[in-house]
């Protein structure tokens, strides 16, 4: 039995804790997120509103549990669209000769020059702010590194003699990607994908902070910490949920990234 | 940019910084709209003939005196002779009519309209200028002190965009753009040079920083202030002081007038009746700011408060819906990016939707998108927008504007206004106040306040800010 | 053209047909250039080897790191392509025949590959291993034979439910044996299978190749760089230098009388016990002399 | 090395061609026409047209992406259809802010990261080792924005010792240039540098388990000079790389410090250019980035060669 | 005490694991010694305890001692340690492709062993001692290459001549040889006993083939299981092994008797830590029984014996 890996066991704990938040708050959160009370604006911590309430009366803590819906939403969706897109060029740039193979490293080098925001911004553009364009922006900004990931592995696998022992076999390049290839890349796709979930929830925050995010009313954690500003003074907690709401899913992924790729790969521990 | 400073660097009591908000895309105010332009040039680069003082009165500007024939139809204007422009000519009346030639010809934005009842301008002299109207208008002579008034110079309009000229107390020294627009004194100036000999207009999109930048000493004022949540910190600090007073902007929460839902007037009737008004305020606006009730602003002489007109009655608001049957409908609540109008449109959604009805917000970036979507399109059913232009309960409430609101009547008693003496236009107009809010042509959820914040020490700010223009040439420190 | 599958599948092998024959192959790997005037270098892994290995015949290939053993092999067995010559297997020329064309020639000749660590896939069990060949050219796969191969390797039959990682290496190479003996080839060729075995095991894998041979009656071809291993299993030796053969013949006479100069160097470089107990030092190594060429001596 | 070289370049060259017409085409795709946009909802059809003929609009798109090239090469960057403003000494005002920005960050950053990685490399059994690497997680975690709101509250609110916000010029001012320049370079390059303290770390653990590092204690030299006569050169290849991408990213993402301090960047200009739909404005400031990125990314290929012996083609 | 090296009841332990149980043997001045053995015996780990440079989570207890060092070399603080390694002990590691560091020239990596320690009085000197090194490992134009553009024979020589530069009392080869072709295994061999001798050294030459040790060394420590389990001269245990693991390896690889079948040792070499209790080989060992449940004692001598219960015969040295 390996020693309990502490970046595992905290991370897993961090992400799961979001994940129940984020299923609890479809049946129960302690008040409607989106509900405006003007009588009960600004309230302190209290029993009845544990985190206190924001200027339009709405239970913060109640918005920090939806607020978990929209940012595993868009971790999921980003993670989603560049897993989808970047492991199967991955796998392909590793499986193909030279020149097919470089075009499509070269092209995803290109892709490297549009960051996430840079994209979400111009994509916000053209299609309008919403939540769904900064998904799809940070999704596609993930691309290249899963694709740089993915190939690395897979060209390492591809070098393997099992690999070879299949194609003795009379198997066929696809069967190979779909057997022996993507179940040994997986674990890297696992951490490559915690690691774009918490890239992806730090763009968000940003993209809502700069009001080309998640639109109101949906709560977001990045927008509440955008509101929280003009509260500074006077209510400084409207900022300290938030963020620190923010800051552990970020810990949380990362940690969670950092752990499951000691566990599959002990002799990479502490890598990172 | 040009000279950043002319000297090594002004006195510190002889310069100023403001800190506004929206900050102009181009200084050319004859093809692009917004109210940054105006703010920034109107009354201190640029002179109009006559301008407004600050209890609304029409005084001379550049225009010493003028008289009305007894038709109405015609004024004589007598203009100040020692005015130059920037680029040293001279300002003759020939220069004012090319620039109200320049307006019904060249100029692109709405707000050209309000030139179109002129038939002729004629410079009878240097100093004599008649202007001939197609028909009598109150309107006419007050516009001439909004933006669409400002005198041109014949040989200084080729790069309005960059290189404003005009006969103002200021000239423009520098533009950083997305930072700063810094006006120099203009030492050829007419009439009274101003304090101040330099004047820095520094922009920020975020409010917050904004307040900061007052507390840090980055700036000396806040020339608009958009959290007013934060105005404690300046309140409770002797260094500052706070004015508070009223504007032109009336925070509108528009109908789409031209949607099926919107033709019967109950549904418009139960939104106002469903909105807290007050609870509103308090909670996106800190309770600052007035609520009217209607398009009219205290400053202006036809104002009348509007607001028992449809009281916060969310039952009746219910049966009204009920009536229509229209309880249950959805509504597009397309929002500006714009801070009040956030926050606004998230009370207005959350109060609307315990009257049964369904809203949904969406977001359009401003001003592009919102622009484009709501504004030009109509492509919305309500949306939220103070409109800051003074007098525009015409301009706003008619069927080509973005609300499509059609009423002849309406139409009627404004015409009436505009061509009948003084004391009509205030009655008739008050009877068109009146009829908007019986109507429920919009709901008027309540009026911008004007927030300031200055160092104790700065006198000349204006208490009510009812004209387009920041007029920087009477501020002073004391 | 003919089906080369149904011409060889049922009827039997005309006498004169060797198990494999490879003539005049050339391989070049290109590298990347290194100079705008000059062309791109190529390495020469192959420079135009020609063998002939007969039906049932225990075949090595012996030469160092580098020389294109592993490239021979790959090219025989259809997984790289020559860049010129002919391959000819059971009479059936593979050299341009497409992957899809190849079945006739994926269940006859089978491999085994050096590193015990990375010739199986760690994700799948050793049952699910040794059957793919089985499921890919659409053979029942049956547990029957899974258990029938994992015995006939000397691993129990429960061996099948586990995972590779859970296997020493030896025992891993007899996994990869066994998967290689599932679809009945005819050839087996071995890559190096025991260079990365200790000593104690690789005892136990040649005996067990061996074995299989003579049982199922096998074509074998062994390649390796440890000459005194192919001289214990093969009957007759291609040596390898450089990506060319440089001697063939039988394995008892290659290493008692070299006749190239590099088969020379080579036989005198190995250390061996007998040698060294009777005295030859480093320097004997170096320079081929003293204490004549071993001839089994002891015992 | 020379091969390298013409190879990166051609590979640069061809990216920065792909990515021209990538930016216009996507600016193309955008809705709305530029004219109008720029003229306002209330602009006659003649105005509009008159527009699109004084900016070249009416042309085929082909023509107008050469032009638009062309201009880029000779270094002219066009005028805005929505400020008319000239657009080149616009961005170049902005990008030398961003610049300053970055580069001070990165500088910060460095600081920060690679004794502190190399620390937690070294010791990453020990507790200071641990502590050290939980605190580079958590930094990694804070948003950049959030960073800068506490050190405004903190270090200019509270305490008063530096501007809330602003920028002034290092020409105009050094001094206030300084005071200004401080707080947003710290908000990004603390959390820069926690993010690549983690990549060093990793990238000296990597080292730290070479052989030749052991070769090299062997020799009877002590684990940390060890490490700096031969471990550093080494771990700097991914360091470098990751570096290369953060000042890539940081461009771009220094926006929500920008907008947080209040600093006339590039990517407050995008911000700004997007919101009015000033249009060559934005491809303008998109192609600016990107370029900028490619040329760093091309850089950093160089200094690998720089870095690691075996990436250069020797004749031996 | 007259020997070069004494290693007295080293044990080597990972967390609850040992690796290397006590192990003790001498090496004498300019004496060659082989220490043999299959994977995971606990060859590299002993050589490692030796130099000080164990991996951070692995412990070594007992006692090593250097002629010349007044001090114990197990648990010595770095700065001891660093004096010692490279001047008075040096090591040369398996892997000739990674020992090298990639990004410095070779020239300076063999002078800065000798300016570590002062043995040269300057960097021109250092350098010209470098060429001087490298003609003795007949590399002799490859001062200013990088490691990349040298076979991984000539790496080895470039690892064997810095280990030399400072003539050390005693070189450790560990497996030095096993990544390379067997012709140029030779010239490293030679390479290896010629520096040694030439500086009377004393070697101790790790390895797991029977026949380089057979001809490299003079005496041979054959270990198991973290144990060594025989020791005596190279002719006596190649001739006549006592203990049943060294008998059957010897068997295992005699590849030159005519028939096909080898003789096997069944199983498997257990992984680390999972070694049987007693005699380390009583998993393996056909001749077993109850009482190799304890730890066989040493048989013999110091510089001959063995721990078995079981001993194979003794046979008369066949050509002695
Ligand atoms: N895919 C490839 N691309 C480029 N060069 C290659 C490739 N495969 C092999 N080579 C080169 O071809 C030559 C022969 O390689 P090969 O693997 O056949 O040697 P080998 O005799 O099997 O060596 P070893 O004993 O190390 O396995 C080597 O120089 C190698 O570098
Ligand atoms: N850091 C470590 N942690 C845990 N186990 C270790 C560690 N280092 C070595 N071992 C184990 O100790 C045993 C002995 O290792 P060692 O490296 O000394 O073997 P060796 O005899 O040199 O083998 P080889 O011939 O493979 O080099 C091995 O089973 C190995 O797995
Ligand atoms: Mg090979
Ligand atoms: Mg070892
Ligand atoms: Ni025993």
């Amino acid at each position: 039995m390996r020693r309990l890996n502490p970046s595992l066991v905290a991370g897993g704990v961090i992400v799961l804790l979001i994940v129940v938040t984020a299923l609890v708050s479809f049946v129960w959160t302690p008040y409607d997120a989106t509900l405006v009370d003007p009588a009960s604006r600004l309230l302190k911590p209290s029993w009845s509103h544990w985190f206190g309430t924001d200027k339009f009366g709405r239970d913060v803590l109640s918005q920090i549990m939806v607020g978990s819906r929209t940012t595993l939403f868009v971790g999921i969706v980003a993670v989603g669209v560049a897993a989808v897109i970047g492991v199967p060029l991955g796998i392909l740039a590793a499986m193909t000769r030279r020149a097919p193979s470089e075009v499509i490293m070269r092209a995803n080098d290109l892709l490297l020059a549009f960051p996430a925001l840079l994209l979400a911004i111009m994509f916000g553009a053209v299609f309008g702010a919403s939540t769904l364009t900064a998904m799809i922006a940070i999704g596609i900004a993930s691309i290249p590194s899963f694709a740089r990931v993915i190939r690395s592995g897979a060209l390492q696998v591809m070098r393997t003699e099992y690999v070879l022992a299949a194609r003795t076999a009379g198997r066929q390049p696809f069967p190979i990607a779909v057997r022996h290839v993507l179940p040994n890349v997986a674990s890297l796709i696992t951490v490559q994908a915690s690691v774009s979930f918490a890239i992806a929830v730090l763009a968000e925050a940003a993209l809502s902070f700069l009001g080309y995010g998640t639109p109101p009313p949906t709560p977001s954690w990045g927008r509440m910490l955008q509101e929280s500003q003009e509260f500074l003074f006077s209510a400084p907690r409207l900022a300290v949920f938030p963020g620190l709401a923010i800051a552990l899913a970020v810990l949380g992924f990362n940690l969670l990234g950092d752990g499951l790729r000691d566990r599959f790969d002990p002799k990479l521990e502490d890598r990172r | 940019g040009s000279s950043t400073s002319s000297g090594s660097s002004p006195s510190a009591d002889q310069s100023l910084s403001i800190g506004l908000v929206a900050e102009p895309a181009s200084l050319d105010f004859t093809t692009t709209d917004g109210a940054a332009i105006p703010q920034a040039l109107l009354g201190n680069v640029y002179n109009g003939l006559v301008k407004q003082d600050e209890t609304g009165k029409i005084v001379p500007d550049l225009a010493k005196s003028w008289t009305v024939s007894p038709d109405r139809k015609t004024y004589a204007f007598t203009l100040v002779d020692n005015a130059k422009f920037t680029n040293g000519a001279a300002f003759t009346a020939a220069d004012a009519v090319f620039s109200i030639n320049q307006v019904k010809t060249k100029w692109t934005t709405s707000l050209k309209a309000a030139m179109d009842v002129v038939q002729n301008a004629k410079a009878d002299s240097p100093t004599k200028l008649t202007v001939t109207l197609a028909k009598p208008s109150n309107d006419w002579l007050f516009r001439m002190t909004t933006r669409i008034g400002a005198m041109f110079s014949q040989t200084g309009v080729d790069k309005l965009a960059t290189d404003p000229v005009g006969t103002g107390p200021y000239k423009l020294g520098s533009w950083k753009r997305g930072d700063s627009i810094v006006l120099q004194r203009n030492d050829a100036y007419w009439g009274t040079k101003p304090f101040f000999n330099q004047v820095t207009l520094k922009y920020f999109k975020d409010p917050t920083a904004l307040n900061n930048a007052l507390l840090t000493g980055t700036i000396n004022v806040v020339g608009t202030v958009q959290a007013p949540e934060a105005l404690s910190q300046f309140t409770s600090n002797d260094k500052y002081q706070v004015i508070e007073g009223t504007t032109n902007g009336e925070v509108l929460l528009s109908f789409n007038n031209s949607r099926p839902v919107f033709k019967d007037v109950r549904v418009r009737q139960a939104i106002r009746q469903a909105i807290d008004h007050k609870a509103l305020l308090d909670t996106c606006f800190a309770g600052r700011g007035k609520l009217v009730g209607s398009m009219v602003p205290p400053t202006d002489p036809w104002y009348e408060d509007l607001t028992s007109v449809a009281p916060y009655d969310l039952a009746k608001a219910k049966s009204f819906l009920q009536a229509a049957g229209a309880t249950g409908a959805s509504l597009r609540l397309r929002l500006p990016t714009l801070p009040y109008a956030t926050s606004c449109g998230q009370v207005v959604k959350s109060q609307l939707e315990q009257a049964g009805l369904k809203v949904t917000i969406d977001q359009l970036e401003f001003p592009a998108a919102w622009l484009t979507t709501v504004f030009k399109n109509a492509d919305y059913d309500m949306s939220i927008i103070a409109h800051v232009e003074p007098r525009d309960l015409g301009a706003v409430f008619n069927a080509k504007y973005y609300t499509r609101y059609d009423d002849p009547t309406l139409q009627a008693l404004l015409a009436s206004a505009d061509a009948g003496d003084e004391a009509t236009q205030v009655a008739d107009l008050k009877k068109a106040a009146r009829r908007l809010s019986e109507q429920a042509a919009g709901d008027w959820l309540f009026l911008l306040p004007n927030l300031m914040v200055a160092e104790k020490d700065i006198t000349g700010l204006p208490q009510n800010a009812i004209t387009e223009s920041f007029d920087l040439s009477r501020l002073a420190r004391s | 053209m003919p089906d080369p599958m149904a011409n060889r599948r049922s009827s039997d092998l005309s006498v004169a047909d060797p198990a494999i024959r490879v003539v005049d192959v050339v391989r070049d790997y290109p590298r990347p250039r290194t100079s705008l005037l000059r062309p791109a270098p190529v390495v020469h892994a192959l420079r135009g080897v020609s063998l002939e290995v007969q039906a049932g015949e225990r075949f090595g290939i012996v030469g160092e790191s580098g020389c294109g053993k592993s490239t021979l092999l790959r090219i025989i067995a259809a997984l790289d392509r020559a860049t010129s010559g002919q391959v000819v297997v059971e009479g059936t020329d593979i050299t341009h025949l497409p992957e899809r064309r190849l079945r006739f020639l994926r269940e006859n000749l089978q491999l085994v590959f050096q590193d015990p660590m990375s010739s199986l896939d760690p994700r799948m069990r050793v049952r699910d291993i040794i059957a793919e060949p089985l499921v890919v050219q659409g053979h029942p796969a049956s547990g029957e034979r899974v258990r029938e191969l994992l015995e006939a390797v000397g691993l129990s039959a429960d061996a099948g439910d586990r995972y590779p990682h859970q296997f020493s290496g030896g025992q891993r190479q007899r996994i990869s044996i066994a998967r290689a003996l599932a679809p009945r080839p005819r050839i087996l060729i071995a890559d190096e299978p025991v260079s990365a075995l200790d000593v104690s095991v690789r005892a136990q894998v040649l005996n067990l190749i061996s074995d299989l041979v003579d049982e199922l009656n096998l074509t074998l071809v062994f390649v390796s760089h440890d000459l005194s291993v192919i001289k214990h299993v093969c009957d007759r030796v291609a040596v390898m230098n450089a990506g060319e053969i440089v001697e063939t013949g039988p394995t008892g006479d290659v290493y008692a009388a070299p006749a190239h100069p590099y088969t020379r160097r080579l036989v005198s470089s190995i250390p061996t016990l007998p040698r060294a107990l009777a005295g030859a030092t480093t320097a004997d190594l170096l320079s081929g002399s003293p204490s004549d060429p071993p001839k089994g001596a002891l015992a | 090395m020379i091969i390298r070289l013409i190879e990166r370049t051609a590979v640069l060259l061809v990216s920065l061609v792909v990515s021209s017409v990538l930016v216009f085409a996507f600016m193309a795709v955008l809705p709305g026409d530029p004219a109008r946009v720029a003229l306002g909802v209330n602009a006659s059809e003649e105005a509009v047209a008159q527009l699109r003929e004084q900016f070249g609009l009416d042309r085929p798109l082909p023509t107008q992406y050469l032009d638009w090239l062309g201009g880029l090469l000779r270094g002219d960057f066009g005028i805005s259809y929505v400020s008319k403003a000239a657009i080149g000494p616009q961005i170049i005002d902005r990008f030398q802010v961003t610049l300053w920005l970055v580069v001070a960050a990165m500088i910060i950053a460095l600081v920060i990261a690679v004794p502190a990685g190399t620390i937690m490399a070294a010791r990453h059994r020990h507790m200071s080792g641990l502590l050290l690497s939980a605190l580079s997680q958590v930094g990694v975690a804070v948003p950049a924005f959030l960073a800068g709101i506490l050190l405004i509250t903190l270090f200019a609110v509270k305490l008063g010792w530096l501007p809330a916000n602003g920028w002034t010029p290092p020409a105009e001012d050094p001094g206030m240039f300084l005071q200004q320049l401080i707080l947003p370079a710290l908000a990004l390059g603390l959390v820069q540098g926690a993010v690549l303290t983690r990549y060093v770390r990793s990238a000296v653990l990597e080292v730290l388990r070479e052989d030749y590092l052991r070769t090299a204690r062997a020799k009877g030299l002590r684990p940390f000079p060890a490490l700096w006569r031969h471990g550093l050169r080494n771990a700097a290849v991914p360091v470098v790389t990751v570096l290369g991408l953060q000042l890539a990213t940081l461009l771009i993402g220094a926006v929500v410090v920008e907008r947080v301090f209040v600093i006339p960047g590039l990517g407050s200009l995008l911000l700004d250019a997007v919101s009015n739909r000033d249009l060559l404005l934005v491809q303008d400031v998109v192609m600016v980035l990107v370029v900028a990125v490619l040329v760093v990314n091309f850089l950093v290929d160089l200094l690998y060669v720089a870095l690691d012996p075996r990436l250069r083609v020797s004749s031996r | 005490m007259n020997s070069v090296l004494a290693v007295e009841d080293l044990t080597v332990t990972v967390r609850d694991k040992t690796l290397v149980q006590d192990v003790s043997f001498t090496v004498d001045p300019g004496e060659r010694v082989g220490l043999i053995g299959e994977s995971g015996s606990g060859k590299s780990l002993t050589a490692l305890s030796v130099m000080g440079l164990l991996p951070e989570d692995v412990h070594a207890a007992g006692s090593v001692r250097l002629a010349g060092v007044d001090h114990e070399l197990l648990g010595a603080d770095e700065r001891r340690m660093s004096r010692v390694r490279g001047r008075h002990l040096a090591m040369v590691f398996q892997e000739p492709m990674t020992a090298l560091n990639p990004t410095m020239r070779v020239g300076d990596q063999v002078a800065e062993a000798m300016l570590i320690h002062d043995t040269v009085p300057g960097r021109r000197a250092a350098r010209a001692a470098a060429v001087e090194l490298l003609g003795r490992v007949q590399l002799p134009d490859v001062l200013r290459a990088y490691p990349h553009q040298l076979s991984g024979g000539q790496r080895q020589r470039v690892v064997l001549a810095l280990a030399l530069a400072n003539d050390p009392a005693l070189l450790i080869c560990d497996e030095p040889t096993t990544a390379l072709d067997v012709t140029v295994q030779a010239m490293v061999l030679d390479l290896i006993v010629r520096g040694v001798t030439d500086r009377s050294s004393a070697l101790l030459f790790i390895t797991h083939d029977l026949a380089v040790v057979a001809t490299v060394c003079q005496r041979v420590l054959v270990m198991y299981g973290g144990r060594i389990v025989e020791s005596g001269p190279v002719n006596e245990v190649f001739t006549s092994p006592r203990h049943r693991y060294t008998q059957g390896l010897i068997a295992a690889s005699d590849l030159e008797s005519a028939d096909r079948r080898l003789p096997t040792i069944p199983g498997n070499v257990p992984a680390a830590g999972q070694f049987p209790d007693g005699c380390v080989f009583r998993t393996r060992c056909a001749h077993a029984t109850d009482i190799c449940a304890t730890a066989p004692p040493w048989s013999g001598t110091a510089s001959r014996g063995f721990a078995c219960h079981h001993p194979a015969p003794a046979l008369e040295p066949a050509d002695a």
